[in-house]
C-alpha cells in the first residue's frame, strides 16, 4: 500500500505527459452534451446511490458530475440530478448540490442553478429509481449520465432512458451489472475508467501521470502471477506464501 | 474565521487527518486511543448522514409547498407526496415504526413498490437483449455465444433438449466469467488506491470542483 | 381474509400495476400517482429510520451520561453543521462534516481492497497448470491464467497498443465480451426468479387473481382511451 | 417477403412485454411440467443433508435481506424442512443480516405450526421438532464476517446465555454438548450477500466443518469456485437449484412450479434475439446500405 502511494506520488511529481488511450465512454459525455445544446433539451446525471457512504466509486462519479456540470453551465443547459437511493446517500445529496452550484458559479452562470432540479428522492433504491424514470419520461433529456454505485435499478433506468430517446452513458461497480449495462446503454465505463475519470477528464498532466501508476502495478501483478505459476510448476509455492504475508 | 474555514488547505487537512486515523489502525496494531478515534469517526459519519437528510426534507417540502400554493403543473401529485411523507414522519416519530398506520403505509405502498421495480427489471433486460444482440462484429458474436450457452444451460427445457450445453455453460460462467471478475476487481482496486492518493493531495477533480472559487469571491 | 388485509391487497396490487404501466411507454397519470405515493412514503420511512437511529444510539447515550459520552456530543455538533446547508450564507460550515465523511468513506473503502481486490485475486489465479493426472483441470487453470493476463492487458491505458500487446488486447476484449454475455444471461435468470416471485403473490390465491385482472383492465382501458380519444385531458392529468 | 423482415426488425418492444406477462401467468396457473434434470451439485447437497445422523448439530445461517428473499425462498422452504425432518438432528438458527430474522420467522411460519398452548414465536413445532428441545434461534449477531469469525473462536461467549427472544439456552447447549465451534457438525448457509466465503475461512479451514450453501444468482460465481475446490459440500444455485432441490426432497413449492415459466421466458429471449438478427440482416442492413 505504502509502495503504491509512493509510486503514485513519484509519477505525479515527474510532470511528463505519457501516451493516454482515449476512453470512448468519457469522450462521449462531451459529445452528448453538445448534442443536448443543439436540441435545447436538458441533461440528466446521477452520481449513484452511495450504499457504503462516500467511497472511491462515488468520488470518481462526483468527478464526472463536476465535468458534466461545468459543460452544462458553459452551454447554459438545465442539469437534472436525481439524488438519494440508499440510507447512506444523504451526505452525497448535499455534496452533489454544492458541487453543481459551485460549477455554475465558476462558469459565471449562477442564476441557471436551481436546487429543485436536484431533488432528493428518498433513501430507498427502487423509489429513487422510479422517480428517476418519471423525470426521464417527463423532461426527455438528451443525455443520461449514470455513474457511481448503480445497482439492480440501473438496467431499469437505462431501459427507460433508451425509450425516452436519451443518449445513455453508464457505469457500475460490479461486473454482472456492467455486463447488463453494456447490453442496454450506448456507452459503458468498465472498471477503473470510472474511478480514474477525475484524472482523465481534468487534462492536467500531473493527474494523468497518476494513471500511469495503475498500469505499472498491473504489470507487476502480471509478473507475480507468471512467477507464481513458474515456481509452482517447479514444486514450490513461495510466491503464494509471500503474497499471504 | 469564515475565510479560514473556506480555505482549501484547512479542508484538505481534515481529509488527510481523518484518512490517517482510518488507515493507520488497520495496517498497524496501534495503541489506544487510535482505535477509539477510528470507531468514533465511523459513528460520526453516520450521525452526519442522519442530519443531512433533514436538509433534503426541508428542500423537498419547500419545493412541493411552493408548487401546491402556486398551483403549478401537477400540484395534486405534489400534495399527495408531501402529505404522505409528513403523515408517515408524524406517525413514526410519535408512535414508532411498529404502529398500525405506519405498517399499513409500508405494506400497501412501499414493499409492493420495491418488489415491483425489482420484478420490472426482467422486461428491460429482455428488450435490451432483443435490441443489442445483433451480429455486427466479432465482439457481438462472442457476446451472443456467452449469453446463449448460459441461457440454454439454465432453462430446464434447454438442458433437456441440448444435453451437451450444460457443461459448456458452466465452464463459461466458472472460468471466463471468473477471470473477467478477477480482472475487474484488480482494475477497480488500483483505480481506487490511486484515487485515494489524488484525493489526499487535493488533486481529485471532485474536490477541486467543490473547493475552487473565483478570484473575486 | 379480513377487511384490512383485503384493502392492503387491493392497494398493493394497484401500486404494482400502476408502476408496471410504464411498460406501455406512455407517461400516464397512474404511473405518476404511484410514483409520487411510493416516493412520498419512502421519504417518510427513511426519515423515521434515521430519526430512530439517532434517538436510540446517540441521544440515549448522551442524555444518560453526557460527560462520559463527550465524543458523541462533537458528532452531534458536526451533524448540526450539516443543517447550515439550508441557509446560503452559512452553508460553508457544512463543508467540514462533508470533508470528514469523504475522508472516512474513501479511506475505509480503499484500505481493505488491497488484500481482497489485489493480492487475493492473484493468489487465487496461481494454480498448477502442468498436472498430467488431471489434464482437464490443468487446461482450465491454464485458460484462466491466459484469460486474466489478456483481460488485464485490455486495461492498459498509457502505452500505445501495438505488437504483441495489440494481440493480447484483442483477445482480452473478446474474453470480456464473452464474460459479459454469460453474466448477462446469469443476471437474467436471477431477475426472472424475482418476477416469478412477484407474479405469484399477484395471481395466487384466486381473490388476488380477480383483483389483479380487474385492476389491469381498468388501467389499460383508461390509458388506451385517454391516449386515443382525449390526448388533451391526458396532458392535463400528467404532472 | 421484405415486409416480414421489416416487421422482424421493427417489432415493438411492448409485444415482448405482453408476451412475458402472458407466459408467466400461464406457466404459474397451468404448469406444463417440462422435464427437469437435477445437476450433480444439488444431488450432492441433498445427499449431504440426507446423511445427517441422530445427534448431529446443524447451524442454519440466514444471510437473507429483503431484496433477495423472492429468489432464495425456494431453497429456504425446501432445505430447512428437509433438515428438520431428519430424526435426532439438533438445529441452531442464526442470521448475519439485521432483517434476517423476519425471513427466518416467515419460513418457520410456513413449514411449522405453533406448539400447543402457544401462539407466538419462538414456540413453533416444525416436523415434530419443538423449540428449546430440538432447535433454538440465536437470532442476529451484528458484524457479518466478524460475527462469523467470532462465533468460530468463541462460540458460547458470542452466543451468550439467551436466545433471540430472551429465553435461557445454556441448559440446552450443555445438554447437547455444544461447547465450541468444533461441536457443530454442519453449516447450511442461505446467502444473499456471499457469506459462504467467511464460513469457509473461519469454519471449514480450521475445523473442517461441512458446509452446504444455497445462494442467489449474483453471488453464484464465488460459491461455485469454493465448491470446485472442495470447500463446500454442496451448492444450490438460485431458483433453478431450488427447483431441483424441491424435486429431490419432495417439498414441492413455487420454485418447481415456476420452472415452466422460467423455461418459456428463456426460450422467448433466445427467439427474440433470433428474430432481431433476421430483421437486422435482411432489412436493417439493406436500409443502411441504401442510405
Amino acid at each position: 500500500m505504502i509502495a503504491m502511494f509512493a509510486i503514485t506520488l513519484y509519477y505525479m511529481r515527474k510532470v511528463k505527459l505519457p501516451f493516454v488511450r482515449r476512453v470512448p465512454a468519457l469522450d462521449a459525455i462531451e459529445e452528448g452534451i453538445g448534442r443536448a445544446a443543439e436540441m435545447g433539451r436538458p441533461v440528466i446525471a446521477s452520481p449513484g446511490i452511495a450504499i457504503t457512504g462516500i467511497d472511491y466509486w462515488t468520488v470518481g462519479a462526483l468527478s464526472i458530475l463536476t465535468h458534466v456540470a461545468t459543460l452544462c453551465a458553459r452551454s447554459d443547459l438545465r442539469l437534472l440530478v436525481p439524488l438519494g437511493g440508499s440510507e447512506q446517500s444523504y451526505t452525497l445529496v448535499e455534496i452533489s448540490r454544492d458541487i453543481v452550484e459551485n460549477q455554475y458559479r465558476l462558469e459565471g452562470n449562477p442564476e441557471r442553478y436551481n436546487v429543485d432540479d436536484m431533488p432528493f428522492l428518498s433513501g430507498r433504491q427502487f423509489a429513487w429509481a422510479s422517480a428517476y424514470v418519471g423525470m426521464l419520461m417527463r423532461y426527455k433529456p438528451a443525455v443520461n449520465v449514470m455513474v457511481g454505485l448503480q445497482w439492480g435499478s440501473a438496467i431499469y433506468i437505462a431501459g427507460v432512458s433508451h425509450e425516452a430517446g436519451s443518449f445513455t452513458i453508464s457505469g457500475s461497480d460490479y461486473l454482472a451489472n456492467v455486463a447488463c449495462l453494456a447490453v442496454a446503454s450506448d456507452y459503458v465505463m468498465i472498471g477503473e475508467e470510472m474511478v480514474a475519470a477525475g484524472a482523465y477528464l481534468s487534462k492536467d498532466p500531473v493527474q494523468i501521470a497518476s494513471i500511469r501508476t495503475q498500469d505499472i502495478i498491473k504489470a507487476v501483478m502480471a509478473v507475480l502471477l507468471l512467477l507464481g505459476i513458474l515456481t509452482l510448476t517447479m514444486g514450490s509455492d513461495i510466491v503464494k506464501v509471500i503474497i499471504n504475508t | 474565521m469564515s475565510a479560514f474555514i473556506r480555505s482549501r488547505e484547512f479542508l484538505l487537512t481534515i481529509i488527510v487527518a481523518t484518512s490517517f486515523f482510518i488507515y493507520f489502525p488497520y495496517f498497524v496494531t496501534s495503541p489506544e486511543p487510535l482505535p477509539s478515534i477510528e470507531s468514533w469517526l465511523v459513528t460520526t459519519t453516520v450521525v452526519i448522514v442522519s442530519f443531512a437528510v433533514l436538509v433534503s426534507l426541508y428542500t423537498m417540502t419547500r419545493r412541493e409547498a411552493l408548487r401546491v400554493t402556486k398551483r403549478g403543473k401537477g400540484w395534486p401529485y405534489g400534495l399527495i407526496m408531501i402529505g404522505l411523507t409528513w403523515f408517515m414522519i408524524i406517525v413514526g416519530v410519535i408512535s414508532g415504526s411498529s404502529a398500525d398506520a405506519f405498517r399499513f403505509c409500508t405494506d400497501a405502498f412501499i414493499l409492493p413498490g420495491d418488489a415491483t421495480i425489482y420484478a420490472i427489471l426482467v422486461f428491460y433486460l429482455t428488450s435490451a437483449g432483443a435490441r443489442a444482440f445483433k451480429l455486427k462484429n466479432l465482439e457481438s458474436l462472442v457476446l451472443m455465444i456467452g449469453a446463449v450457452t448460459v441461457l440454454l444451460k439454465q432453462a430446464p427445457l434447454g438442458e433437456y433438449l441440448f444435453p451437451y450445453i450444460g457443461p459448456v455453460g458452466s465452464w463459461m460462467v466458472n472460468n471466463v466469467g471468473m477471470a473477467a471478475t478477477r480482472v475487474f476487481a484488480i482494475s477497480a482496486t488500483l483505480g481506487g488506491i490511486v484515487l485515494a492518493v489524488r484525493l489526499l493531495t487535493g488533486k481529485e477533480m471532485a474536490m477541486v470542483g467543490l473547493l475552487s472559487r473565483r478570484k473575486k469571491d | 381474509m379480513d377487511i384490512i388485509s383485503l384493502i392492503i391487497t387491493i392497494l398493493a396490487t394497484f401500486t404494482t400495476f400502476s408502476l408496471f404501466s410504464i411498460l406501455t411507454g406512455v407517461d400516464n397519470p397512474f404511473f405518476a400517482l404511484a410514483e409520487n405515493i411510493y416516493v412520498g412514503g419512502a421519504v417518510g420511512l427513511t426519515i423515521v429510520v434515521s430519526f430512530t437511529w439517532i434517538v436510540s444510539n446517540v441521544w440515549a447515550k448522551i442524555s444518560s451520561n453526557p460527560l462520559a459520552n463527550w465524543p458523541l456530543v462533537i458528532s452531534l455538533v458536526l451533524g448540526l453543521m450539516m443543517l447550515t446547508r439550508i441557509h446560503p450564507k452559512y452553508s460553508y460550515l457544512a463543508r467540514i462534516p462533508i470533508c470528514i465523511a469523504t475522508g472516512v468513506g474513501v479511506a475505509i473503502s480503499t484500505r481493505a481492497i488491497v488484500f481482497s481486490g489485489l493480492l487475493y485475486q492473484i493468489r487465487a489465479t496461481i494454480a498448477p497448470i502442468f498436472n498430467l493426472s488431471d489434464p482437464m483441470t490443468s487446461f482450465t487453470n491454464l485458460m484462466i491464467v491466459v484469460f486474466v493476463l489478456t483481460a488485464l492487458s485490455f486495461f492498459i491505458y498509457t502505452r500505445e497498443i501495438q505488437g504483441p500487446l495489440k494481440v493480447s488486447n484483442k483477445i482480452g476484449r473478446l474474453v470480456l465480451f464473452t464474460a459479459f454475455g454469460a453474466l448477462y444471461a446469469q443476471t437474467y435468470m436471477g431477475r426472472v426468479g424475482l418476477l416469478l416471485g412477484r407474479m405469484e403473490t399477484l395471481l395466487i390465491p384466486e381473490t388476488s387473481l380477480y383483483i389483479s385482472v380487474i385492476i389491469v383492465l381498468l388501467i389499460l382501458v383508461t390509458i388506451i382511451v385517454l391516449t386515443k380519444y382525449y390526448p388533451e385531458t391526458m396532458k392535463k392529468l400528467n404532472p | 417477403m421484405s415486409s416480414i423482415f421489416k416487421i422482424c426488425a421493427t417489432i415493438d418492444r411492448r409485444v415482448w412485454y405482453a408476451l412475458i406477462f402472458l407466459l408467466v401467468g400461464y406457466g404459474l396457473l397451468r404448469p406444463v411440467g417440462f422435464p427437469l434434470i437435477v445437476g450433480p451439485e444439488v444431488k450432492q447437497a441433498y445427499a449431504v443433508i440426507e446423511s445427517l445422523k441422530p445427534g448431529d448439530v446443524v447451524l442454519i445461517n440466514y444471510d437473507i435481506s429483503a431484496f433477495g428473499w423472492d429468489e432464495i425462498k425456494g431453497s429456504a422452504l425446501s432445505m430447512v424442512p428437509h433438515i428438520f425432518s431428519k430424526e435426532g438432528v439438533k438445529v441452531i438458527l442464526f442470521t448475519d443480516q439485521d432483517q434476517g430474522y423476519i425471513y427466518l420467522e416467515t419460513t418457520l411460519k410456513q413449514i411449522g405450526s405453533p406448539m400447543k398452548g402457544y401462539d407466538k414465536f419462538p414456540w413453533y413445532e416444525v416436523q415434530g421438532k419443538k423449540y428449546l428441545e430440538d432447535y433454538i434461534n440465536i437470532g442476529f449477531i451484528p458484524g457479518f464476517d466478524k460475527a462469523i469469525a467470532a462465533l468460530a473462536s468463541d462460540f458460547r461467549g458470542v452466543v451468550g446465555r439467551t436466545d433471540w427472544y430472551g429465553n435461557n439456552i445454556e441448559a440446552w447447549l450443555d445438554a447437547n454438548g455444544i461447547k465450541s465451534a468444533s461441536d457443530i457438525n454442519m453449516i447450511v448457509t442461505l446467502d444473499c450477500a456471499g457469506a459462504q466465503g467467511s464460513w469457509v475461512n473461519y469454519w471449514y479451514l480450521p475445523y473442517k466443518t461441512r458446509i452446504v450453501n444455497a445462494m442467489i444468482g449474483v453471488s453464484a460465481p464465488a460459491s461455485i469456485n469454493s465448491y470446485n475446490v472442495g470447500m463446500l459440500e454442496g451448492i444450490v444455485v438460485s431458483v433453478r437449484g431450488a427447483a431441483e432441490y424441491q424435486y429431490l426432497s419432495k417439498y414441492y413449492g413455487t420454485a418447481l412450479i415456476s420452472m415452466d415459466a422460467f423455461s418459456m421466458l428463456q426460450f422467448m429471449l433466445i427467439i427474440a434475439m433470433i428474430i432481431g438478427n433476421v430483421g437486422y440482416y435482411f432489412w436493417e442492413r439493406k436500409q443502411e446500405k441504401v442510405s
